[in-house]
């Protein structure tokens, strides 16, 4: 039982501009739960991702069951009875449940598949997983939360004696994770070794034997759950130096700017108010999965609105797409750089360029490159961007200067509202302060701010006014005197009856 | 040549049996109609649109044939073979034939001859046994080119120099054969003879061909083709030089282009009376009646300036 | 959630990758028999029928290569010169003297080292496959012209009669040994793809790249793999031409590629990866063979050809695009 | 930070997207040149260089409008038969006596709506850019065929001697037409691309198309413009070609379509998007030309002529996913 199945010793990974990792030392014993904890940006899916050979580490060492692994990849990990959950969906979304469930070690007999063992099979692993689910469904067609179950099905199948679970409850609804912990307990009496990477603090009191918390790429520590408790374990997570870290200035609220009424727009975002005053920065506090991107994408005009209004400066206006919310004086710095913000393969110029070719443009829509050029140069130095030159492409930069280029190309303009959705996520400490500051220049200047975080104390150190969502819906708001890390996690886990009341967290 | 060869004249008889022609409700009623489809390399030249001509000329004429026309969307053995297998899965009774190439077609002419299907040749001949073939000897004619533009080129003084030839690739067995005539024509003189160069048949690459031609210095053109020769033609009036251009088949622009003396002549087959008279042949044939000479030259005429 | 009866197991077969499409397309092939058969009757004779298949035979071989390829998510442009070269390569070495069957067999392996060549530049080098293949396609096209210095083969002559047989026209049990060829080629490859290990692998990589490789799918083998059977399939067409016309031509087999895309993706197959299903290609190819043949007998020229043929490749993925973005609507609702 | 000296202005223009990739390529076009003209002497002579320009003229044009298309990260098959289509129905109206200022003005109308089509296709509709431009590229070689009911037509005649000098013939300022042409058609097309602001959302669609949306660039509208320009570069090389032979041939422009895409890749287009130049796309068209023409005075046949285009096309990709991948590895050793 004490015996340890995973140990690494001495990891160490970076990416471009990020030290992920730093000197971590990790241990599984079988047979236990071990919650691996941490904020955003910890390290946590990296560390599990080295065990799991996705990532290859920098330098440590990896040892299972007992053994040095030397040249760790997915395919050995493997064979040497590592499963791993990832924390985004990893499905062929063309292909059936069963299908994805044994994609890369399919049964064969006579070299042919044996589609009805797998199925069978596949059908065995969903109703131990009480999942009512039929094997030869597409993935493509299920929900959210019912992927997910099939990468759960997936990682179990393997009948593997280490499991690596992150952030598997993210998308489940009640039921499905109370059955989720049903089978953790089964696998655990078996002598399973299992990970288990949650925001949710409040599931750990169910199934968790000890944590280990990591920050900012090092470990912190690790302690048998029974002989701690939550407030000990977020102050872990958190554990820095609040108030030299959030600049705070003080403005005197003005007129109301924007109001947003009644806004509903698909099953993530529900009945939604919000006013928003000059001279104040709102925070929009929640769980991972809470609605906040989605409430800020139908405000800006990316998803189409079911209902609701959104009234700037007492006017209503029509934003159906992001053009019109541009044009409006709203904009927003969208959460996924990568995805949504950066045009990777153009200079610095350019993307800084991009939303603001109206003012850089002559009548005719021929590029002024004087002025384009004076505001890129202008970006980078008030943001101190790292970089070259302006004519480096985006995609060559470190990831916080990449964040940097997306916040910086938005502030250019006279905007009345500026929505920021997690603009620190990934990036070093001191690159966060410069974005608080320039938070806090627009509000001196009378501009709206919108500030979506998952960092609970970067949303009391930086907002006026906290707004807290969960699963859709504002759940609570605050003042910021008022609000402690505890009151904000217990708003954002208002569940609708997601959790019966008594396991909730207090 | 033994191309078209003799042996056809027996296989006439044999048809006497085969009276009924398939089922086909929209015909009128009586027994002696024949189907006779007309199958050509493409759809696209002027051409062929000649030769079809002279078969709806026959068909008026014989009033007991059904004519069809039938061609690939590009010059394509395979593709003409399909057509061929089209033609007698359509019930075909005779097939009057511009075979793409001599030896490609031969084997679903087998397949159609054991059908009961008579073949004629018209301006191409594949090497299968027909009951006649009504082409250009484009060997021939190709040397009457040659032998034109030696004219041209003495009658202007020039005794040496180089000759481009434009050809449209080297799959198309009648252009091949033309260039292999032109270039006999030249044997024993002075004249240098270039590579061949390929223009796909088309006006506007032929010209760039013949513009580079006529950049490293040669005397004279020629075009294997309609396509070609127009290349040839305009690259030499844009020239403004005495370039001696001769090429092949008549079309509008081509003969304008003789007519401006840009041109010298142009080797004229007369696709017209390939169908004219070819459909006569599929008729006599299949009436049973002796066929005669199975071999016919259609001949060339060289047109040049008036 | 609903338990599934026996009626329903119909329902989940035809809710199968790309099964609607198929339904959808053959409803469509069945109108245009139907409607060439009343322009003209001889479309519908036993005859023509022989006939036609013999015709659709090539378009769906290089049909079932060009769909391994697109399934996986990439495209095969070299599939048309891949036919020139075989054609070309085999007819060449037979007129030059060489035993028929020693002469396929090398046709084969030239063919296979240009799948390969293929799968190595799109997989290992990473180049956009349309491009890598756009290189190779024309790369295979000068060889074909270079085999034979620049001019189609003469006759391969009647030592090849048994070839020429084998390959297109012999009969078997009363059909053309070209369409048995087919047939058991779709047999082969249908099995591969929808029963085997590596089939379910082209899937995956087709479907996510990334979630196949972390389930330890090998991306390259099995790219390599799909690019191997388009060669094949390309081959085999290639020596089917040569089989055909008895001489190799060097033209043989020009923009094939194209009407391997549209056969495949008129069955169903999606450009975009990991859907398509060879029945579907079986009916995309039967289309694009009834509308050449059937357009023929109706007289149509060859402009009213192409202009049909379009606008039915832009329908038929249209009606394909229509369908699944409504479904994806109804699930983003649900 | 480093402030820039007049040094750096120089590393900052060749750091600029892509201008790598021109620099390497106009060193290979000067290598091919220097060859050529050692092989034959005629080939740097003066008057083979105005003839040369003047075939490279419409490959550049066409590979301009296929850059346009391919930086949107998308492709144009249809350019090829939309050359076709404008020569044929530019040469029917004249030859039908239609006034030929007229007649271009029609043609371009024609033309633009199949461009407008493609955009709509790709970009409304969502059909893979491959599978629409092939539909497409089907219909118009079909209209292009049918316009004068399936034949080339007669010779365009005297009264379009007026049209035949501007679009190719008549000489300004020393220089044919057809190369002032290409030079206006360039300069006020790279000037869109690259200094005005539908310039700058064409790049963005190409790099990255959700974040282009959601800076506010309409991508549907930007779409529809890069098949616009296709669509008239296409036009006008469909006129140059009616100008120069004097009739509408229903074949012009037959594979138009991959030699744009070969000039732009060769020149540093990528065919993912979001990247090139459209100096690249002039030593693209070069290199082309060059070779077309250098190896016809070589005396090279056809077959070596394809298998170095495939081989260049092919190298000259590798060689810029090398140096990308190389810039990759070393930014993430850092
Ligand atoms: N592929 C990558 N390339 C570059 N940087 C990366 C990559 N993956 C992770 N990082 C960076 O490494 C750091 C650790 O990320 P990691 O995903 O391990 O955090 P985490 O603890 O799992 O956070 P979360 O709770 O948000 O999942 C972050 O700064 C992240 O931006
Ligand atoms: N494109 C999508 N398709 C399906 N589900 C999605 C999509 N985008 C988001 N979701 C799901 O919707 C829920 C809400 O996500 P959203 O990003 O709005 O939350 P959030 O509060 O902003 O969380 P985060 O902390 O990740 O920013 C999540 O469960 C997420 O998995
Ligand atoms: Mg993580
Ligand atoms: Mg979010």
């Amino acid at each position: 039982m004490d015996e340890y199945i995973v140990e690494l010793e001495h990891v160490s990974k970076s990416f471009p501009g990020v030290l992920a990792l730093d000197d971590v030392s990790f241990d599984l014993k079988s047979g236990e739960v071990l919650a691996l904890l941490g904020e955003n940006g910890a390290g946590k899916s990296t560390l599990m991702k080295i065990l799991s050979g996705v990532y290859t580490k920098d330098s440590g060492i990896i040892k299972i069951f007992g053994q040095v692994v030397d040249s760790m990849n997915a395919k050995k990990a493997g064979e040497l009875g590592i499963a791993i959950i990832h924390q985004e969906l990893n499905l062929c979304s063309h292909l059936t449940v069963a299908q994805n469930i044994f994609l890369g070690r399919e049964i064969t007999g006579h070299g042919m598949l044996s589609s009805s063992k797998m199925n069978s099979e596949a059908k065995k692993i969903l109703k131990s997983l009480n999942i009512d689910m039929e094997p030869e469904m597409i993935v493509g067609d299920l929900s959210v939360s019912k992927q997910q179950m099939v990468e759960i099905a997936k990682a179990l199948s393997s009948n593997s004696k280490i499991l690596i679970m992150d952030e598997p409850t993210s998308a489940l609804t009640a039921k499905e994770i109370e059955d989720l912990f049903l089978i953790i307990k089964k696998l655990k009496k078996e002598g399973c070794g299992i990970v288990y990477i949650s925001h949710r603090l409040e599931e750990l009191e169910h199934i968790v034997d000890r944590v280990t918390i990591l920050r900012d790429g090092q470990y912190i520590n690790s302690m048998n759950f029974k002989e701690t408790s939550l407030p000990e374990i977020i102050s872990f997570m958190v554990g820095r130096n609040i108030k030299e870290k959030f600049p705070r200035i003080t403005c005197k609220k003005g007129k109301k700017i924007l109001e947003v009424r009644k806004l509903n727009a698909g099953p993530m975002v529900r009945d939604i108010n919000l006013d928003l005053y000059e001279g104040e920065i709102v925070g929009i506090a929640g769980l991972m999965g809470a609605g906040r991107t989605e409430t800020t994408r139908a405000i800006f005009g990316i998803d189409a609105k079911e209902s609701g209004d959104i009234i700037l400066d007492g006017k209503t206006v029509k934003i159906e797409k992001p053009m019109d919310a541009i044009s409006q004086g709203i904009v927003l710095v969208p959460e996924d750089r990568k995805k949504d913000g950066l045009c990777t393969k153009l200079s610095i110029r350019d993307n800084i360029a991009l939303p603001n070719l109206d003012i850089i443009c002559q009548k005719a829509g021929i590029i002024n490159s004087k002025i384009e050029r004076e505001m890129a140069n202008k970006a980078v130095s008030d943001l101190k961007i790292k970089l070259p030159d302006i004519e480096v492409n985006a995609g060559s930069l470190s990831g916080g200067n990449q964040q940097k280029v997306v916040v910086g190309k938005w502030l250019r303009r006279k905007s009345r509202v500026v929505i920021f959705d997690e603009p620190t996520r990934g990036i070093d400490v001191a690159a966060k302060v410069e974005i608080y500051n320039l938070m806090n220049d627009l509000k001196e200047q009378g501009i709206g701010v919108l500030f979506v975080s998952s960092e609970l104390p970067e949303v009391i150190g930086i907002s006026d006014r906290i707004i807290v969502m969960c699963d859709g819906k504002i759940t609570g708001e605050l003042k910021t005197e008022e609000a402690t890390q505890d009151i904000i996690l217990q708003y954002a886990t208002r569940f609708d009856k997601k959790i019966d009341k008594d396991v909730q967290y207090k | 040549k033994d191309k078209a060869t003799s042996g056809s004249g027996t296989k006439g008889n044999e048809n006497e049996s085969k009276t009924e022609t398939p089922t086909d409700t929209n015909k009128p009623a009586d027994s002696e109609r024949y189907k006779v489809y007309l199958i050509t390399m493409d759809q696209m030249d002027q051409h062929w649109v000649n030769v079809d001509a002279g078969c709806k000329k026959a068909v008026k004429e014989l009033d007991n044939i059904d004519y069809e026309w039938l061609a690939p969307d590009v010059k394509d053995d395979a593709k003409q073979i399909e057509c061929i297998n089209n033609a007698v899965a359509g019930g075909a009774d005779a097939i009057l034939l511009a075979a793409n190439g001599p030896d490609a077609v031969t084997s679903a002419l087998e397949e159609a001859e054991a059908a009961g299907v008579k073949i004629i040749y018209v301006d191409s001949a594949a090497d299968y046994p027909a009951v006649q073939t009504l082409a250009t000897d484009n060997e021939a004619a190709g040397k009457t080119a040659g032998e034109e533009m030696i004219k041209g080129l003495t009658a202007a003084g020039i005794k040496e120099g180089k000759i481009g030839i434009v050809n449209v690739n080297s799959a198309t067995a009648s252009c091949v054969a033309r260039e292999k005539g032109f270039r006999s024509a030249f044997e024993g003189t002075s004249f240098e003879l270039l590579e061949t160069q390929y223009g796909e048949g088309d006006a506007a690459k032929s010209k760039d061909i013949a513009a580079n031609y006529i950049t490293s210095g040669c005397v004279g053109l020629f075009g294997a083709n309609e396509g070609s020769t127009v290349g040839i033609g305009i690259a030499i009036q844009e020239a403004g030089e005495t370039i001696i251009g001769v090429g092949f088949d008549k079309s509008d622009t081509i003969l304008e282009l003789i007519d401006g003396g840009h041109l010298l002549c142009t080797m004229a087959q007369n696709p017209d009376v390939m169908g004219y008279e070819g459909m006569k042949t599929a008729a006599k044939a299949l009436a049973g009646e002796n066929i005669g000479e199975t071999n016919i030259d259609t001949g060339v005429s060289a047109i040049t300036k008036n | 959630m609903v338990k599934m009866g026996k009626q329903n197991k119909i329902k989940r077969i035809l809710s199968v990758r790309g099964m609607g499409q198929v339904i959808t397309v053959t409803i469509g092939l069945i109108i245009l028999c139907i409607v060439f058969s009343i322009v003209n009757p001889i479309f519908f004779s036993g005859k023509n029928i022989a006939n036609l298949l013999r015709q659709i035979a090539p378009i769906l071989i290089i049909g079932i290569g060009q769909s391994y390829v697109l399934i996986t998510g990439n495209i095969d442009l070299s599939i048309g010169s891949v036919v020139g070269m075989s054609c070309m390569i085999s007819a060449t070495m037979m007129t030059k003297g060489v035993n028929p069957w020693a002469a396929v067999f090398i046709t084969f392996i030239c063919c296979l080292t240009v799948g390969l060549l293929n799968g190595e530049l799109v997989s290992k080098c990473k180049l956009p496959p349309f491009i890598a293949t756009l290189g190779t396609m024309t790369i295979a096209r000068g060889i074909a012209q270079i085999v034979n210095n620049n001019y189609n083969t003469g006759s391969i002559g009647e030592k090849a009669k048994g070839f020429r047989n084998f390959f297109y026209y012999g009969k078997t049990a009363g059909l053309y040994n070209a369409i048995w060829i087919t047939i058991v080629m779709w047999i082969v490859f249908n099995f591969l793809l929808s029963k085997t290990r590596t089939g379910r692998h082209i899937y995956a990589i087709g479907s996510n790249v990334d979630a196949a490789r972390l389930s330890g799918v090998n991306v390259h083998s099995t790219t390599i793999k799909a690019y191997m059977v388009s060669a094949i399939c390309a081959c085999t067409v290639g020596l089917m031409t040569c089989a055909t016309t008895g001489m190799g031509t060097m033209d043989a087999g020009n923009s094939y590629e194209m009407y391997a895309v549209a056969a495949s993706v008129i069955g169903g197959v999606s450009t975009l990866g990991g859907q398509g299903l060879l029945l579907g290609t079986v009916v995309g190819a039967s289309i694009w063979g009834v509308l050449q043949n059937g357009l023929q007998f109706a007289g149509a020229p060859v402009a009213i050809r192409n202009i049909t043929i379009g606008i039915i490749v832009v329908v038929s993925v249209l009606l394909d695009v229509v369908v699944r973005t409504g479904k994806h609507r109804k699930r983003k609702a649900s």
